[in-house]
């Protein structure tokens, strides 16, 4: 079913307008926790915002003024895909809006021509290849249970999808860590100094552009995790939850594990998520077509 | 306050020190000095950093490197000489290689002795610093066009 | 407790062959050092090391006297060589990894070397 | 057509606390040629002995490197008294002892950690930087300095330590060593450590001993080679043993310094239980005349000082060889083939230390 | 499982108290030996200049016409070579360390000192 | 005009100008000729789609007795050719296939040529029909136009190549005439001869420049191709069998008949449309064909004639709906998508690339039109569209930029958007529509993903559209980051781009955005109305979701323009280069004292997605479905 109109308008306007303070404050608390998980104090909970609003009062330094086109176009975008998802629309077109907007950086890496950004443009191609598969399966996995693409539909149904999908839920688990640049999946860029890469990725962007590239991955924790919710879309009080163990999951494991390599990444991406998505697709279907025809 | 004051990001570089002082930066990072209480990250690459901490007498081979990185950082930036090397080239001033002093290269802000530094007096370096970072943040936008 | 240590001095033409024994010998090169000790005068000292026991060769060379490379049998020493290079003007022959005179550059043209020392007296 | 990639690597650059360069030439994220290129941090200070007293080289000695300072320091003063035929008081030769184990300890956690940070474990680095402080903090106590501790002279050591604060050290120490064994732990067991570093940056038992390997890089490929052994200090009349392993890849490497600060925390131990009172330094008079290769085990290896006095107050030679500079050739083998990730584990793997390599 | 090794650590580190000194807040270590700043005292110093001859770093310079002693702290190493060879015992370190400044610059200090008259220092053994 | 006069007039005048070109001497002839048969072609392929498009199927008999055996005639002079050709360059597999295609079609009109009534209707057209028409003539004249600039400077840079630029456009604007009358026809027989017409062109078009490398790629083109031809053939001789009058061999009828009758002709064409389309284990002469000039491949080898296998199979899609034959084409479509977009990964060469991206994107439309249902016939016309455009797009862009920078390797194409921006923007626009949102071949992917997951064993399916999804991003994207990285001090080489040429690609790039923003149109119009007639019922993207792609395509196109407001002015700094020294010409200051160049280039992947192993991995696999699938059809027969 397609939302109303109205409604899902709102519901994009206020993901647009609160998902940045959401995201930030996320990033925030996660700083804190992996602090505290270090022995040490941490920055104020403010900080990713304090971060950002500095990098506004920094000169734009660019190493050509096409990257200013792709970063912004790199943000559009990804607020674009989460404004979608959560006005609810068709998941597979969020992935691909969510897809176009990681282009968008890759691009912004690749036009600097310097050697860091290069090898983390690629690097993070080799990434976005590695989940992608993952997140359009855990779509179709989502449309098997619920019969539509579409998230106001998903969302609203009563089924505990998370038991249809406990394979697929855990897959999504993995690229989560990809998605947000925990190790061991940091790859191609990550929050401090990057040991093989200086910043990987972001490394030739300054000031208001790097700004511009932090806010879209507010956006971008906030439509990632609200993932993790559609699979508890049943009981909100239990995807809350979710969420909340899940993001701890994730700053556990960025805590204790060393960076992989993109060999291993591309592997594990492609292997223990793709199998367990594609096993418990592949059961599912047999259930429903076989046995209950 | 602006917000340049409680974010900054700094980069380290090593101008030939005896690595006495870059271990204590370094150690300032670690839980008994954390410095990402006031919000410093530390970046290693120049493109993000506000303030650039120095070590070292600075020697033939890193004048260019050290005025390269420089550059590189985005203004508004402060650099701070952490420890008598950078300051004068301490113990080493003689030395056929060193220029003594990073001043002899790039402007320097705030002057960090110690030998080596103690993480205690970086940060107090540091805090030092963001007052000047401030000033020059105010410097910067004046010609903006803003009253100001 | 002191450690045990030989000098043995020799003499340039004779390098390869000596240092070519103590490989054979399983010694380790241990270093390769140099001093000045006259106008145009340098004492090289090739160090080797086997059970914690240090021999030394020992050549004494002018600035203008053409060292052979022994990375043909020590391939790591180029950096001792290089750096010999570097900071005494001494010339080495056949290095494996020849920098050039760019393994050490330095403000001043080979400082421990006789230029300096010509320099300094003025 | 080969696709090649060239990255130049450092001399500024978040893994490397030291500035040093390499030019990578990577096919994918293949390295299929390393050149590296050093000299920054050539200052020329063996030059000073020309202008400083051989008394007051002591300070510059030390500050060859701020990590191993003090058995730069050590090592400096022990060459001379070689030359000069000084009988040091016996207490002394145990404090020297037991800084120096203590500078290894730090050493080694100081290693641990930036290593950690090389395959980008942050919270092991941190870890290993929270219990070095406790090493810190004895030295602080004991020396009046964190890193550059300033207690060593020609004749003995410039600061006693008292029976109660050895003591105190001692328990101290226990309690260290439970938190070393945690961490230790984690670089020797966990999946995605040994995922980064067995079978990476191989070097045979040959090609560390030919190309000249000391130290643990040479002791991680099975070749048993530890200056302790000539038992300088008090070391002879301590009991410790010479940690091998014989895979001579980063683990191995990894997995001897984590052996190594065992041994450490033994002999610091061993030598409080046994060290004499006394006087910690004698007079000195007179100036060195004559030559020696003075010889010490870092915590990256063999140590050479080389010491020639005339008989003057300016010595004519110091020449520092300083266990990076001769493990830069197995570094160079070992790069070859390796993958961009792995550079910097294999070049922090051999725990370089550029400041006393170019001196 | 040599998997999330470091798990019981980070869990546990989480729930305890941090390590951080909360510098400035909280005052830093510190301990009698600590090295911070070398302290003169004026009214000892005999102008021997011993100080300045054993400063590695040439941070001390003396002047006996204009009777100062000055120091630049941010040539001084902190290496107590003054101290230990003073012979007069003016010189001391103090722990706490200089501050960090934005402009460099010597500190003089005058000598107090007045060379006792001579007859004293000649009853001085009998005492 | 009448329809029938339309399609006639299509089918035709290509020949004639076909032989006009043969005998024009000159350039300048050459260049009028061409460029007023393309126009006439392009504005009447546009009359058949206002003719046409609302009529639903429409049949026209042209007597056909004669024709017939004037085919006849054509398709054994034709293998008397090859025969020669083949013993002259010792190629005796393909003296073999000749021999046996030869032997089978005389057999055929020896067995059946006297029972065969004459078939009321031998031609046809409807909307997929026009849809294919519109494809040929306007991109198909579009090329040809280009191939005019092309060929000369081909020459130009070619001297040790004989110039034999009458016969090259002779068969150009043959092929055309074939390809508009392998649409049309309504009559096996016929939709055969144009068919081994097309191989033909195709054969002497790979081998035009008459290297070695060129004349074994174009003889295992040939092969390949045969080996189809030969299917076919059988196909026909088990329809005469069946019904030896011949009204089987009418492709309406047949279609009509029902799994039993048409299954085993089906899966024999289909297997046919297989080696056409390049599937998986024929895959390697597309690859070898990227010898050919450039044109050729955009035309030939990409948006038409190997359109022409995937046509016939999604002709057959109804009859293939649920059946298990139909999953195996399907999979065999499917394994080649995946591999092939995963083989793309590991290539540098730009015309490799776009043949392993062509492959794929036909193997995706073979697997929709295998599972046949209705939504996915719907996807495969669509995808048959977009790709057709972009596709050709990016032949002529890497055609053109090779011209000016005398090399088809990506590596070689770093900052192409400094040293022609024109040509960075448009194979910029190129890429998009191959594989982001909201362009062309995305809107495909999206629609066969919601098509796969309601179909039986669609799941299958989707995860191989989404492994092989991603791998088709990672070569695009690092291809269009090559040509971005904007390196310093280059110099425009730009300007000497012919100014044809320019018209032909600004009217392909015009044409990738305009399909996109205006397919919801063209769908409505041409596909859903014939999907309807096949299936009774038909489908549509839902509205909404129209709407938004239109708006993301809107914000899209105005991005750009926020260049125009940047509210500071950046300050230029060179790259991050560690500290080093970069000096201009981005060369460093390395070790050994030496000053390098800054050298970066895409990664290649090659341990996982290196040619030969994937290769060798879809050869098995597919051989093996497909020879399960002619086991079952030889079941159906006993
Ligand atoms: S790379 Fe490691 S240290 Fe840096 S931000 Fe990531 S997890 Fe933290
Ligand atoms: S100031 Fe002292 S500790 Fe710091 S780098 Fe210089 S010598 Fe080393
Ligand atoms: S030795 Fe090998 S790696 Fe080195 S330059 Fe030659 S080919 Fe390259
Ligand atoms: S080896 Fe390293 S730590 Fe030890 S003295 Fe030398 S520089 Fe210092
Ligand atoms: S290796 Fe050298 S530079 Fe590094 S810490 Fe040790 S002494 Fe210092
Ligand atoms: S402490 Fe050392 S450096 Fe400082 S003034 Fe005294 S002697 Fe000089
Ligand atoms: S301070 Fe001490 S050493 Fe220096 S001049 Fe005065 S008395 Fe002499
Ligand atoms: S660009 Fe190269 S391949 Fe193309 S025609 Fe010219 S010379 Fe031939």
């Amino acid at each position: 079913m397609i939302p109303e109109p109205w409604a899902a308008i709102v519901n994009a306007v206020i993901y647009l307008l609160l998902a940045p303070v959401v995201g930030g404050l996320i990033a925030g608390i996660d700083r804190r926790i992996t602090a505290r998980m270090q022995g040490r104090v941490g920055p104020p909970l403010l900080q990713p915002f304090y971060d950002v609003g500095k990098l506004f009062e920094k000169e734009n330094l660019v190493v050509t003024t096409t990257q200013n086109f792709y970063v912004l176009s790199y943000l559009v975008f990804m607020a674009v895909s989460g404004a979608l998802f959560f006005s609810g629309g068709d998941m597979l077109l969020v992935i691909f809006a969510f897809t176009l907007s990681h282009i968008f950086l890759v691009l912004g890496a690749y036009a600097a021509f310097s050697p860091y950004s290069h090898v983390g443009a690629e690097r993070e191609l080799i990434q976005i290849i590695a989940y992608e598969p993952m997140i359009i399966i855990t779509a179709a996995g989502m449309y098997m249970v619920t019969k539509s693409f579409y998230v106001s539909d998903i969302v609203q149904s009563a089924v505990p999808i998370v038991l249809y999908l406990p394979g697929v839920f855990i897959g999504y688990l993995i690229v989560l860590t990809i998605k947000l640049r925990k190790s061991p999946f940091d790859l191609s860029t990550s929050h401090h100094a990057h040991q093989e890469l200086v910043k990987g990725v972001t490394t030739d962007f300054a000031g208001p552009n790097l700004a511009k590239i932090e806010i879209a991955h507010w956006y971008e924790y906030v439509f990632l995790l609200g993932v993790v919710y559609l699979f508890f879309g049943f009981n909100p009080l239990l995807a809350i939850a979710a969420i909340i163990i899940a993001y701890f999951l994730e700053i556990l494991i960025d805590n204790t594990t060393s960076r992989v390599k993109w060999q291993m990444t591309l592997r594990s991406a492609w292997l223990v998520a793709g199998t367990l998505g594609i096993i418990n697709l592949g059961v599912l279907y047999y259930l429903r077509m076989v046995i209950v025809p | 306050m602006s917000y340049l004051t409680k974010s900054p990001w700094i980069l380290h570089y090593d101008a030939s020190s005896c690595n006495g002082c870059d271990i204590e930066v370094l150690a300032a990072l670690t839980p008994v000095y954390d410095v990402e209480r006031f919000g410093i990250i530390n970046t290693g690459n120049p493109k993000h950093a506000d303030i650039f901490l120095v070590t070292g007498s600075v020697n033939e081979q890193n004048r260019e490197i050290l005025k390269n990185t420089y550059d590189q950082i985005p203004n508004p930036k402060v650099v701070i000489a952490v420890g008598i090397c950078a300051s004068s080239g301490g113990i080493f001033r003689e030395c056929y290689n060193v220029m003594g002093g990073i001043d002899k290269v790039i402007p320097v802000d705030v002057w960090v002795p110690g030998c080596a530094a103690r993480p205690e007096s970086i940060i107090d370096g540091v805090v030092k610093a963001l007052g000047i970072l401030e000033e020059k943040r105010k410097a910067m936008k004046i010609p903006a066009g803003d009253t100001a | 407790m002191k450690q045990e240590q030989t000098i043995i001095p020799i003499e340039v033409g004779r390098l390869i062959g000596s240092v070519e024994q103590f490989r054979n010998e399983g010694y380790r090169l241990a270093q390769i050092g140099c001093t000045k000790v006259g106008d145009n005068s340098f004492e090289i000292n090739y160090s080797f090391d086997k059970d914690y026991v240090l021999q030394n060769l020992r050549i004494t060379v002018t600035a203008e006297t053409e060292v052979p490379s022994i990375t043909g049998m020590y391939w790591g020493a180029f950096v001792y060589e290089n750096e010999m290079h570097d900071l005494f003007g001494i010339q080495v022959k056949g290095i494996n990894i020849d920098f050039k005179g760019t393994f050490i550059r330095t403000a001043i043209r080979y400082p421990f070397g006789v230029s300096v020392a010509k320099e300094e007296k003025k | 057509m080969t696709k090649q990639i060239i990255v130049p690597f450092g001399p500024q650059h978040p893994v490397l606390p030291e500035p040093i360069h390499l030019d990578l030439v990577l096919e994918d994220e293949k390295v299929v040629d390393v050149i590296p290129s050093i000299g920054y941090i050539h200052r020329g200070f063996e030059k000073l002995v020309e202008k400083r007293e051989f008394t007051e080289y002591v300070f510059i000695a030390e500050r060859t490197c701020g990590i191993c300072s003090f058995i730069h320091g050590a090592t400096y003063c022990q060459g001379i008294e070689q030359i000069m035929g000084i009988q040091v008081p016996e207490r002394a030769n145990y404090l020297r002892t037991i800084w120096s184990e203590y500078s290894r300890l730090h050493s080694h956690l100081l290693w641990l950690g930036l290593y950690a940070d090389s395959f980008g474990f942050e919270n092991l680095f941190m870890n290993a930087w929270r219990i070095r402080e406790r090493i810190l903090d004895v030295m602080e106590q004991t020396t009046g300095g964190r890193v550059i501790q300033g207690s060593c002279k020609i004749g003995g050591v410039r600061k006693d330590i008292s029976n109660a604060k050895l003591a105190e050290m001692n328990r101290d120490l226990d309690s260290i060593k439970r938190e070393m064994e945690e961490l230790t732990t984690v670089f020797l067991k966990d999946d995605t450590v040994i995922h980064r570093t067995r079978n990476v940056g191989v070097i045979s038992r040959q090609d560390a001993f030919h190309l000249g390997a000391v130290g643990p890089t040479a002791r991680g490929s099975g070749v048993a080679i530890d200056l302790r052994k000539t038992g300088y200090g008090a070391y002879g009349e301590l009991d410790f043993p010479v940690i091998t392993d014989s895979c001579g890849d980063c683990y191995s490497r990894c997995l001897v310094r984590c052996k190594e600060l065992f041994t450490s925390v033994d002999i610091i131990q061993q030598a409080i239980a046994k060290i004499p009172d006394g006087p910690v330094d004698v007079k000195v008079t007179g100036a060195p005349n004559g030559e020696f290769f003075m010889r010490a085990e870092q915590p990256r290896g063999e140590l050479v000082h080389y010491l020639k006095g005339n008989g003057t107050k300016f010595l004519i030679r110091s020449r520092i060889r300083t266990p990076t500079l001769t493990n830069i050739p197995p570094l160079v083998k070992m790069l070859q083939g390796c993958d961009l990730a792995d550079v910097p584990v294999i070049v922090l793997s051999i725990d370089p230390c550029i400041s006393c390599t170019e001196r | 499982m040599g998997f999330f090794e470091m798990t019981k650590t980070a869990l546990r580190t989480v729930l305890s108290r941090p390590a951080t000194i909360l510098y400035p807040a909280q005052a830093a270590k510190r301990t009698p030996l600590t090295r911070g700043h070398i302290i003169f005292d004026g009214s000892k110093c005999i102008s021997c200049s011993i100080c300045q001859r054993k400063c590695p770093a040439q941070a001390i310079l003396l002047s006996k016409e204009a009777k100062s002693w000055q120091i630049d702290r941010f040539r001084c190493v902190m290496c107590s070579s003054c101290v230990d060879t003073c012979p007069a015992k003016c010189l001391s370190m103090d722990p706490v360390y200089t501050a960090p400044a934005s402009a460099k610059g010597v500190e003089v200090f005058t000598i107090t000192y007045v060379k006792p008259p001579k007859p004293e220092k000649k009853e001085e053994p009998i005492q | 005009m009448q329809v029938s006069q339309l399609l006639i007039f299509l089918v035709l005048f290509p020949l004639i100008a076909a032989f006009f070109l043969l005998f024009a001497r000159k350039s300048l002839e050459r260049n009028w000729i061409v460029k007023l048969a393309a126009l006439a072609i392009g504005a009447v392929s546009l009359w058949l789609l206002v003719a046409g498009f609302d009529k639903g199927m429409m049949m026209f008999g042209v007597s056909g007795k004669a024709l017939d055996l004037a085919m006849l005639a054509i398709e054994l002079v034709i293998a008397v050719y090859l025969l020669w050709l083949g013993l002259k360059h010792k190629k005796y597999s393909v003296v073999i296939l000749v021999v046996i295609q030869a032997a089978l079609l005389l057999w055929f009109e020896l067995a059946f040529g006297h029972t065969l009534v004459e078939l009321p209707n031998n031609l046809f057209v409807d909307q997929f029909s026009i849809i294919m028409a519109m494809i040929i003539g306007i991109i198909g004249s579009l090329i040809c136009v280009y191939a005019l600039g092309y060929m000369e400077i081909f020459h130009e840079h070619h001297k040790e190549i004989v110039d034999r630029q009458g016969m090259f456009f002779f068969i150009l604007f043959v092929f055309l005439s074939a390809m508009f009358g392998l649409v049309f026809s309504n009559n096996l027989l016929w939709v055969l001869f144009f068919w081994e017409i097309t191989t033909l062109c195709s054969f002497l078009l790979i081998g035009y420049s008459q290297t070695t490398e060129a004349t074994n790629n174009a003889f295992l083109a040939l092969a390949m191709n045969m080996l189809g031809g030969i299917a076919f053939v059988v196909a026909l001789i088990y329809l005469a069998t069946l019904d030896p009058s011949g009204r089987l061999l009418e492709l309406s009828t047949l279609l009509k008949s029902g799994y039993a009758v048409a299954i085993v002709p089906a899966v024999l064409i289909c297997f046919a449309g297989l080696t056409k389309a390049a599937q998986m284990p024929f895959s390697s002469w597309l690859v070898g064909a990227m010898v050919a000039p450039t044109p050729v491949s955009a035309l030939l080898h990409s948006s038409t004639m190997v359109k022409a296998g995937v046509y016939i199979i999604v002709r057959f899609a109804p009859v293939l709906t649920g059946t298990t034959e139909g999953l195996m084409i399907a999979l065999v479509g499917g394994f080649t998508f995946l591999l092939t977009s995963c083989m793309a990964i590991s290539q540098s060469n730009a015309k490799k690339v776009l043949a392993y991206s062509t492959i794929a994107n036909l193997g995706l439309i073979v697997a929709c039109a295998g599972v046949g249902t209705y939504n996915l016939m719907w996807v495969a016309i669509l995808l048959i569209i977009f790709h057709a455009i972009a596709k050709s797009l990016l032949f002529l862009c890497v055609g053109t930029v090779e011209h000016r920078i005398g090399s088809r390797d990506i590596e070689d194409m770093g900052g192409l958007i400094e040293r022609m921006p024109k040509m960075a923007v448009m194979m910029f626009i190129g890429m998009a529509g191959m594989f982001l949102a909201p362009f062309g071949m995305i809107i495909s992917k999206w629609a066969a993903i919601e098509a796969f997951i309601q179909a039986p064993f669609g799941l299958i399916f989707i995860i191989i559209l989404a492994f092989g999804g991603s791998a088709t991003l990672f070569f695009w994207s690092k291809w269009m980051g090559k040509i971005i990285s904007v390196m310093r001090n280059q110099e425009n080489v730009e300007k000497t781009v012919p100014q044809d040429k320019y018209t032909v690609l600004w009217i392909l790039t015009a044409l990738v955005v305009i399909v996109a923003l205006i397919f919801p149109l063209i769908s409505s119009v041409l596909i859903e109305p014939y999907i309807m007639d096949v299936y009774g019922y038909t489908t549509r993207l839902a509205e909404a979701n129209i709407i938004i792609m239109l708006l993301m395509l809107g914000l899209l196109m105005i991005m750009p323009f926020s260049m125009l407001f940047e509210s500071k002015t950046p300050r230029i700094a060179p790259p991050y280069m560690g500290g080093r020294t970069t000096e201009g010409g981005m060369k460093f200051h390395g070790s050994l004292g030496m000053s390098r160049d800054l050298v970066l280039s895409n990664y290649y992947l090659r341990t996982y997605f290196g040619e030969e192993k994937l290769f060798m991995v879809g050869v098995l696999a597919c051989w093996g479905i497909i020879l399960i699938a002619l086991v079952m059809v030889v079941g159906v027969v006993l």
